[in-house]
């Protein structure tokens, strides 16, 4: 009755063998090393820079592939990772493609799918109102939003489950004051302190991970709390204590592996928060900087040339490229989540 | 299946009127990713009006399936493929959701395993009784409240004007139970459904709900189906009993019939599996029942219990295998193709009787032992009336001690304060006042950071729940070899692997358990995991807080076998805490009886279940269902529920509840600690002369032949 | 229930006591102080900004007393009601402050206003049959829209309905006075990003509910399938989403920044991000203060809501 | 107003040179004026002299109604104190309240306003101004000299930092004694309440001009700052309410502070009502194309297709507004001149106005006198050599150079657009050009420290103007540190000669000698936008941007 179960044909023994925990970490570290250092070094990088993102093309794509096998029972999952792993791609590819400069001034206000006035440039998407490839700057716009969206989402993570480990298993003076703390943050609306924070650090990327780390932490120290008061109370960690573990040997041994999960869950959404915190701080002039082509800036520099029907494809397309890449992170989220519920 | 094997059911003898329920050839199936998985598979039952039909097994055997599918409620996936589930005589699967509906709660009500959550927790219980006959009998609303109240007085609910007004959470685990009885009572049901109405409750409470439904059955004249683990409580409470296996009724038959004479290999197995009263560990070993139950869609071919079967032969796996009928007796079948072959009076094979064991020196010594928890109270009130902090008296003056290689039980029902006191010598809490000595080490009073790690190894535990017992991020191996490591029995890489092979050996687990996450185990591996790593320090004290309480019958045996195989071996002091009298008189050499932190009866295991009991003592044994009939017991229900430990009544603890409450002087004075031969000791305010003049709780047919 | 909201009080006072203790250390800071001097004085006027004229403005402002002492003179000033004044608008900040909640105020109510309807409703249906093509097609359209950044939305609403069908005007400077038809998008901007979560919330409690054993219960008593949605479920599915409602309001304050800044809508989150870019202190401190008491404050709903709503903690 | 009874030698000598064809029309009706005739005045005579009627259109109304309000979407700031302003925005706000003595026009022509009429002694060191008699002040004061002199005093007080004591004139007014500056003891002298002389040190032509420089409003004595709570003025219009960053509304003067009827001196404005609101540079556009306003202060380059797209009149004024990418000559490695030049010479300029202005603009010429001023003198046109420059570089041991400029976009994202386009004409000669782009408030922090950045510079309507303020030793806003004696004296030459023909050939050595020493590269003189819908009549666009609607009225 049940051999349909097993009537799949065995999936080949690499794919397997690329499955394994270690494995997809060596992978992550390919896609994910060189993307943040030609993001973050850039020049830099010096003679580096035109090969550094060569071996991120292929880690992605087997990661993805991967993905699609690990998520194959959840619909959601599997079109949420085709979305984020379309704009990883493009961040890791984009230096290969054929574009042009996303930064040269061509011909401006060439409306997409048409040449400009002068040459014979075809314009897949038209140009911004300093002529320069809308195509080229989209896909290019990718990158930063994803590597610091990334960073600064696992620097608030690392940050939040310490202080969250801290608080929910040493209990006493230490949770109060890490508590209190966290609600001294909490009670700033998330926007009020991006804008105190990066006002007073001064707009840029890594000053993102900052306001980012002390906008999310405290919510995430909150969870990580949670969770650890309540696995704290599971017998295994009793049998920890009782063989007269260190409390920092429970946490990060005995904890920490078992809140991950949830936490995965959770940061997939959080991804999701801190792009769209990063685009509109970019937007109001808060977030990463001119010229490098950057979704929010796009929609800040095209927010007063393209208040016309005709122009609006200035805003739009980087608009729906930066809702793609959140609908990507949110419908994993939700995959991840059906799919933890059903083991 | 084929229907043809079936026996005729028109052999069945009773009346010949219609049943309420006529299940035949039921087949159930779930439709989840993986396909379609049959839950259970060509069932028959039959009830009849103001009988009582047991419905026992395991987990995962498809008792539960049964229920729901009585009750058409089976989820989005579950299906009904074949056969006839017919309600007084009208084929319940043709009824439209209106009809069913009417029939709901009304024709057919059920009571369910968990009261707590079975209750809405957002509204009253009258307006949750009142529902019923709102909606069944469309009476008015003044009439429907004074049926709920006075269904609740049926049920024996105290103040039942009180608890109309009440949220659930605001009564007691008994009382909501009562209340779920009651609100299936109220519309007078045909047939009445029982899944597991009492395993959330601790065995005091259950015995009262037992006798409830016990009444019920005979004075509602209502069809009752139960469905429970225990055979103890089917006995207790059934007229006819179905033991399902895997999906499968393997054997039906008169309550009478199946417990004297089973005729299926399976309910043989679960009979051996569970200690009875009578009998002790050296005398009458417990026999489990080996291999595990097969996932639905990994049953075997042929005989579903064939690979687990002491008597199976090549002939069993053949095909399917039909119910047949027990030669002269018409109302018992039984699904096994051999049972006239096998020889149902041959002792076990296997069973290996054990020589009692020499105790030897004291290795525990625990002297007046206190601990008081203080909590606080944030309600304005109390910050007002200063009594912001309470204490909580978890412990008070414990005084036991314990040998090497003896086994010494701790028993009480929840509140009692034996979790704490595990706490308390693993160090995890530190005493209040008093000793425990180890060895020559007083612990007391050393939290576990500061005790030396022999200390530490010394003193291991066994934990209750087997799915919190291992850490499920790590291999079974790493978690044991961090024991040995920690506890510097090995250092040597090598070394400790072999050390981790051995023990994987002592409890009985494949090697290649070592790279195995706790995720692939079953409940039992995990425990046997959590006995080797209890065992890896070589301690000298293991604390085992209810290790099998959460396992199945045969699996239990299992485990408790083990347990007391190592602790045999390597001659280790036992502390087994539990609720479950049986496996305690079957096991522990000395039993400790606690009452709300109170020690209220000590002694060893032949002195504390034969009088002189402590009147708590005697309830307990009372409670304890029995699932051999030839063992007759007194019926001592206790009132009530166990008081909040934060709140505890003056005088004796157990005075509010006590069935030989001799008057005010239990209500104001502490009782006196009365001793009876040597060690036997009893916190009572009943003079001794009475106390030894009780008659015993049990009788077997023997003893009562020879009065 | 007293006592708990005087633990809440005092924890809000606390943490405003902190919070902007923490805010005058940051803009304490001589960098902080120069650069509002700078922006103050103008862009041409740095040239001439010596170090005697810059000691000159600190006098003028009173920024050269030592910071404790403002921070104690402010902490004073506040509880008698007196917000400072505005470096940037040169005007009290206590009345400007107050207008510009006001606009917020029926942004955010037109918002909640449709808001918590829609996202009830939709939370409820879909998460009434879990799994059903109902639940997907709700589900998916409360992801889909969440995924939006408000940005995005404000975007394609405008493009949309004021550009392309010009039925709505795009901007919202309401610079003739009040105008229903500058609101419609930003409320709808607003609308559409946060009913998706507040749906998402009630579908996953409703769903939540719906397979607890007392709807079990209350279905195997015959009760009619809209008896235990409306007297069984919802009763119970609805406490989270309450209290998730509530602390929308500290949401919305965050939220209502960027809609303000794109539809110039003459709000507090545009007075915020002005304020802020300008390092205009006082304004700053005191946005902060009322978005920390409005969180404190709807922290403080939310959890008197639950527990009203949620007998099990009501009578425990 | 022609009341002078004398005119200035120099009139007669601009007649011939008008009669000639030797000076243009524009340069001859400025020119005029500047020596004191009066605007209708000087129209008339050139008139006379080329044959036809040239009316201005400032004064050609025919039709105009009264009434009505004009909406203008602008930054709202706040109005603390008119002589320490620091942007345009805030003096237009103020503009038709508080006046001046002079008025620049829109052709760059300077007229009298409170100043009746005024007249330089012959080598231009004293002028003396014949103030408008019967002009009120809002509060019913008469206007005297006195006041004039009391404001004068004011700027010139080194305590209040009046950006005033950096112009020509009043720079000629100080003296220094002990460290600090000092106005000179009669410098200011009051004749009779309406004649006031100004003595200054030096020659100074732009006497005129520097006073309707926009800090340079007439002030009541009673004036405290701010401005906004007691609006004292002579204006047409006063102040009706302010709220910073929302809106600014003024409304006709009828009455005085003390509830008296209160006429302006001039003829009446048309308009009831002058209201600014609030919006950012960038949204501006957008609130006219909703319809909110009737016009707006300016939409940058970028917004031209959209600003066109919509229905009402763009208005495109030719400006002397520029991006000055300047170096500071101390600081390495721009204190080798062989790098300057050739940075210099790797920007191609020509090609900048396609590039960044979509074809419009005048292409700069790096020496910071635009072709709309008068005294423009035409150098060789620049060419683009990128050889020389790698030699240069060479020779100054600093091949591979690699520099990093500062962008405030101070004046629009333009700034990083010249600034992307100069990376890239630098790249061809082997330079290396970072860009650090950072938001405007900050690089107005750090305009006069960095070493090379991208400033905005204001319209000005004299070349000698900006000259003498950014490239004069010790110049207010000398932020590249331009220090040559040489300059400055060509430049002092330049500055005390009337006459535009002598002074054009004078300014030959000045923009040269600037242009060598390589300070600049300055892509582009900007034209400025505005746009006005159909209802705004008689509405000049001014280089300065700033607003002067006497004139303007509303159609239905």
């Amino acid at each position: 009755m049940a051999t349909t179960f097993d009537a799949r044909p065995a999936a080949p023994p690499l794919l397997d063998r690329l499955s394994a925990p270690k494995a997809v970490l060596i992978l992550v570290a390919l896609m994910w090393v060189p993307l943040t250092l030609y993001v973050m070094a850039g020049r830099n990088l010096g003679v580096l820079q035109p090969y550094i993102l060569l071996p991120a093309i292929p880690a992605t794509l087997i990661l993805y592939v991967l993905a699609v096998r690990a998520w194959r029972e959840s619909w959601t999952a599997v079109i949420g990772a085709t979305l984020v792993f379309f704009w990883l791609l493009m961040a890791v590819s984009a230096p290969y493609l054929p574009l042009l400069d996303p930064n040269k001034p061509i011909a401006p206000f060439v409306l997409p799918f048409s040449h400009g006035k002068v040459g014979d440039t075809f314009f897949w998407l038209g140009t911004d109102f300093k002529g320069r490839d809308m195509l080229s700057r989209t896909v290019w716009g990718c990158q930063r939003v994803i590597v610091w969206g990334v960073t600064a989402t696992v620097v608030a993570y690392v940050v939040g489950t310490l202080f969250g480990l801290i608080a929910g298993y040493l209990s006493g003076w230490w949770d109060e004051l890490i508590t209190f703390f966290g609600n001294v943050l909490l009670s700033f609306p998330v926007m009020v302190l991006f804008i105190v924070v990066l006002n007073y650090l001064g707009p840029s990327g890594f000053n993102i991970v900052i306001a980012v780390t002390f906008a999310s932490a405290p919510a995430i120290m909150r969870i990580v709390r949670g969770l650890t008061l309540d696995i704290k109370s599971r017998d295994y960690v009793f049998a920890a204590q009782t063989r007269g573990e260190r409390p920092f040997y429970i946490m990060i041994f005995e904890l920490l592996p078992n809140v991950r999960g949830p936490i995965i869950v959770d940061a997939c959404l959080r991804l999701g928060y801190t792009t769209v915190a990063i685009t509109t701080l970019t937007f109001l002039g808060l977030g990463l900087q001119p010229p490098d082509p950057d979704w929010g800036l796009m929609i800040k520099e095209a927010a007063k040339t393209a208040m016309l029907f005709r122009f609006s494809y200035m805003l739009i397309i980087p608009a729906l490229s930066v809702s793609t890449l959140i609908l990507g992170f949110n419908l994993m989220a939700d995959g991840l989540r059906e799919i933890s519920l059903r083991d | 299946m084929n229907e043809a094997t079936n026996e005729p059911l028109s052999a069945a003898p009773v009346s010949t009127s219609v049943p309420v329920l006529e299940c035949r050839d039921l087949s159930i199936s779930y439709f989840t990713r993986a396909g379609e998985i049959p839950a259970v598979v060509d069932f028959n039952l039959k009830v009849h009006a103001g009988e009582a039909v047991g419905i026992v097994g395991e987990s995962g055997c498809g008792k539960s399936t049964v229920a729901l599918a009585i009750m058409q409620y089976m989820g989005k996936n579950g299906r009904i493929m074949a056969g006839e589930l017919k309600f007084m005589g009208r084929d319940m699967r043709a009824m439209g959701e209106a009809e069913l509906q009417g029939l709901r709660g009304s024709k057919i009500a059920m009571v369910y395993q968990e009261p707590m959550a079975s209750l809405n927790p957002a509204m009253r219980i009258k307006d949750q009784l009142m529902e019923v006959p709102l909606h069944h009998e469309k009476v008015g609303e003044k009439e429907a409240f004074e049926r709920a109240l006075a269904m609740l007085a049926d049920v024996k609910l105290p103040d039942p004007r009180r608890i109309m007004e009440a949220f659930p959470h605001q009564i007691s685990g008994g009382q909501q139970q009562r209340v779920v009885i009651a609100m299936a009572l109220l519309s007078n049901p045909a047939l009445l459904l029982l899944d597991e109405p009492t395993t959330a409750l601790d065995v005091t409470v259950e015995a009262g709900i037992v006798d409830l439904i016990r009444e019920i059955a005979s004075r509602f004249n209502t069809g009752m189906i139960y469905i429970s683990h225990n055979l103890g409580l089917i006995r207790e409470t059934c007229d006819r009993i179905t033991v399902m296996y895997s999906g499968e009724a393997v054997e039906d038959g008169t309550v009478g019939e199946v417990f004297n004479a089973m005729r299926h290999p399976y309910t043989q197995g679960l009979f051996r599996s569970i200690p009875l009263p009578g009998a002790d560990k050296n005398a009458r070993p417990l026999i489990p029942i080996r291999g595990q139950l097969p996932l639905p869609h990994q049953r075997p071919h042929g005989c579903n219990f064939g690979p687990r079967c002491d008597h199976f032969k090549p002939a069993c796996d053949a095909g399917p295998i039909p119910m047949r009928q027990v030669p002269s007796q018409p109302d018992h079948r039984s699904r096994c193709i051999r049972f006239e072959q096998i020889d149902w009076n041959a002792p076990p094979a296997h069973a290996d009787t054990g020589e009692p064991i020499p105790l030897g020196p004291r290795v525990l010594e625990v002297d007046g032992l206190k601990k008081y928890y203080e909590i606080a109270n944030r309600s304005l009130l109390a910050m007002i009336r200063g009594t912001a902090v309470k204490t909580v008296k978890a412990n008070e003056k414990l005084d036991f001690d314990a040998h090497e290689a003896e086994t010494v039980a701790i028993v009480g029902e929840s509140g009692c304060g034996k979790s704490t006191f595990a706490k308390v010598l693993m160090g995890l809490e530190t005493a209040t006042e008093g000793r425990a000595v180890l060895g020559n080490r007083d612990i007391a009073a050393t939290p576990v950071q500061s005790r030396k790690p022999q200390v530490v190894g010394h003193l291991q535990m066994v934990f209750q729940n087997p799915f919190d017992t291992l850490n499920p991020s790590h291999t079974v191996g790493s978690q044991i070899a961090r024991v040995i490591r920690k506890f510097d029995v090995e250092q040597d890489r090598e070394k400790v692997k072999d050390r981790v092979m051995q023990l994987l050996d002592m409890v009985k687990l494949p090697r290649d358990f070592y790279l195995r996450r706790p995720r692939q185990l079953s409940g039992g591996q995990k425990q046997r995991v959590g006995i080797a790593r209890a065992f890896a320090g070589n301690p000298r004290v293991v604390v085992a807080d209810e290790p099998v309480s959460a396992l199945d019958v045969s699996v239990q045996a299992a485990v408790t076998q083990l347990l007391m195989e190592i602790q045999r071996t390597n001659r280790t002091t036992l502390l087994f805490i539990s609720h479950d009298l049986s496996l305690v008189r079957y096991l522990a050499d000395k039993v400790i009886v606690m009452y709300l932190g109170h020690l209220v009866e000590q002694g060893t295991t032949d002195e504390v279940f034969a009088p002189p009991y402590h009147p708590y003592t005697e309830a307990l044994l009372s409670a304890v269902p029995v699932a051999d009939t030839s063992v007759e017991k007194r019926r001592i229900v206790l009132e009530g529920d166990i008081p909040s430990a934060v709140n505890p009544p003056p005088g004796c603890p157990f005075q509010t509840r006590c069935q030989r409450k001799i008057g005010r002087i239990c209500e104001t004075e502490y009782p006196p600690l009365r001793t009876f031969g040597e060690g036997h000791r009893i916190l009572c305010h009943i003079a001794p002369e009475e106390l030894e003049a009780m008659p015993p709780v049990f009788t077997t047919a023997e003893e009562r032949a020879a009065e | 229930m007293a006592i708990l909201i005087l633990r809440r009080l005092v924890q809000m006072a606390l943490i405003i006591v902190v919070a902007s203790f923490l805010l005058f250390l940051i803009f304490d800071t001589d960098a902080f102080k120069k650069k509002t001097a700078i922006a103050e004085l103008g862009g041409f006027g740095v040239s001439s900004l010596s170090e005697a004229d810059y000691q000159k403005w600190l006098d003028e402002k009173g920024l050269n007393v030592p910071f404790y002492q403002r921070y104690g003179k402010w902490l004073g000033d506040v509880a008698t009601g007196d917000l400072g004044r505005s470096y940037e608008k040169s005007t009290a900040v206590g009345p400007l402050l107050l207008d510009r909640l006001k606009n917020t105020g029926i942004l955010a109510f037109w918002v909640f206003a449709l808001m918590i309807p829609l996202s009830l409703v939709t939370g409820v249906l879909a998460g009434m049959r879990e799994g059903s093509a109902q639940d997907r097609t709700l589900s998916f359209i409360a992801v889909f829209t969440t995924s939006i950044p408000e940005i995005a939305t404000a975007i394609l609403l405008t493009v949309i309905f004021a550009l392309g069908l010009g039925w709505l005007p795009a901007k919202s400077a309401m610079i003739g006075g009040f105008n229903w038809r500058q609101l419609v998008l930003p409320v709808l901007t607003l609308v559409i990003y946060d009913f998706g979560y507040v749906a998402r919330m009630t579908r996953a409690s409703m769903a939540e509910v719906m397979t607890s054993q007392y709807i079990r219960t209350a279905v195997l008593k015959g009760l009619p399938f809209r008896h235990v949605i409306v007297k069984h479920a919802l009763r119970n599915a609805l406490i989270a989403p309450f209290t998730i409602i509530v602390l929308q309001l500290n949401w919305l304050l965050s939220g209502v920044v960027v809609v303000e800044v794109f539809f110039e809508y003459d709000g507090f989150g545009k007075l915020l991000l002005e304020a802020a870019l300008f390092g205009d202190i006082y304004v700053v401190q005191a946005c902060t203060l009322v978005a920390v008491v409005i969180a404190v404050l709807s922290q403080i709903i939310s959890d008197v809501g639950y527990t009203i709503l949620n007998p099990r903690i009501r009578f425990a | 107003m022609s009341k002078n009874d004398r005119q200035h030698p120099l009139v007669e000598k601009m007649r011939e040179q008008l009669a000639d064809g030797r000076c243009g029309r524009r340069e001859f009706l400025r020119n005029v004026t500047l020596l004191g005739v009066a605007a209708p005045a000087a129209y008339a005579m050139a008139g006379s002299i080329l044959g036809k009627s040239l009316v201005p259109a400032a004064l050609a109304q025919e039709g105009a109604k009264k009434g009505g309000t004009l909406r203008v979407a602008m930054q709202v700031q706040k109005m603390d104190d008119p002589a320490t302003y620091s942007w345009i925005q805030m003096s237009n706000q103020t503009r038709h309240v508080a006046e001046y003595l002079t008025l620049t026009d829109a052709e760059n022509i300077t007229h009298p306003l409170l100043a009746e009429s005024w007249e330089p002694n012959d080598d231009l060191t004293e002028w003396t101004f014949k103030l408008r008699q019967g002009v009120k002040w809002h509060n019913g004061d008469d206007f005297v000299a006195d006041h004039v002199k009391w404001n004068v005093e004011r700027w010139l007080d080194p305590a209040l930092g009046s950006s005033n004591a950096g112009l020509s004139t009043f720079s000629a007014m100080v003296e220094d004694s002990d460290d600090t500056k000092k106005m000179i003891d009669g410098a200011v002298e009051v004749v009779d309440p309406h004649t006031i002389v100004f003595k200054l040190s030096k020659p100074v032509l732009s006497v005129p001009e520097d006073l309707y420089n926009y800090p340079t409003m007439i002030l009541h004595p009673s004036f405290k700052p701010p401005f906004s709570d007691n609006p004292v003025g002579t204006g047409a219009y006063t102040l009706a309410e302010l709220q910073v960053g929302q809106v600014c509304k003024l409304k006709r003067a009828t009455q005085t502070t003390d509830g008296k009827p209160f006429t302006y001196w001039g003829d009446e404005p048309y308009l009831d009502e002058i209201h600014y609101y609030h919006f950012d540079a960038d949204n501006q556009l957008t609130a006219f194309a909703s319809g909110d306003v009737d016009t707006i202060y300016e939409f940058s380059i970028e917004q031209l297709p959209l600003a066109e797209a919509l229905p009402g009149q763009v208005l495109e004024v030719r400006t002397a507004q520029t991006l000055c990418c300047r170096m500071q000559v101390d600081k390495p490695p721009f204190d080798d001149l062989r790098v300057r030049q050739a940075i210099v010479k790797a920007c191609d300029n020509a090609a900048m106005p396609a590039l960044v202005f979509q074809g419009r603009g005048d292409i700069g010429e790096n020496h910071h006198v635009a072709p709309v001023h008068p005294e423009y003198y035409q150098l060789p046109k620049l060419e683009r050599d990128v050889e020389g420059a790698k030699k240069l570089l060479e020779e100054a041991g600093k091949a591979g150079l690699e520099v990093t400029i500062d962008i405030g976009n101070t004046d629009g994202p333009w700034h990083q657009a010249v600034a992307e386009i100069m990376r890239d004409q630098l790249k061809d000669a082997g330079i290396r050009l970072n860009i650090n782009v950072m938001p405007a408030s900050k690089y107005w922090e750090i305009w006069t420290q960095t070493p090379f950045g991208g400033t905005a510079w204001t319209h000005r309507p004299l070349g000698t103007q900006v000259l003498s303020l950014a490239y004069r030793t010790g110049g207010a806003w000398n932020e590249s540190h331009y220090d040559n004696p040489k300059f400055n004296e060509a430049l002092d030459k330049a500055e005390a000669e009337v006459d535009v023909e002598k002074r054009r050939e004078l300014m030959q050595p000045v923009e040269k000698i600037l242009q060598d020493d390589a300070v600049m590269v300055q892509p582009i003189w900007r034209p400025v936008f505005t746009i006005i819908n159909d209802t705004v009549q008689d509405y000049v666009a001014h280089p300065t941007e700033v607003h002067q609607f006497n004139k303007v009225w509303l159609s239905a």
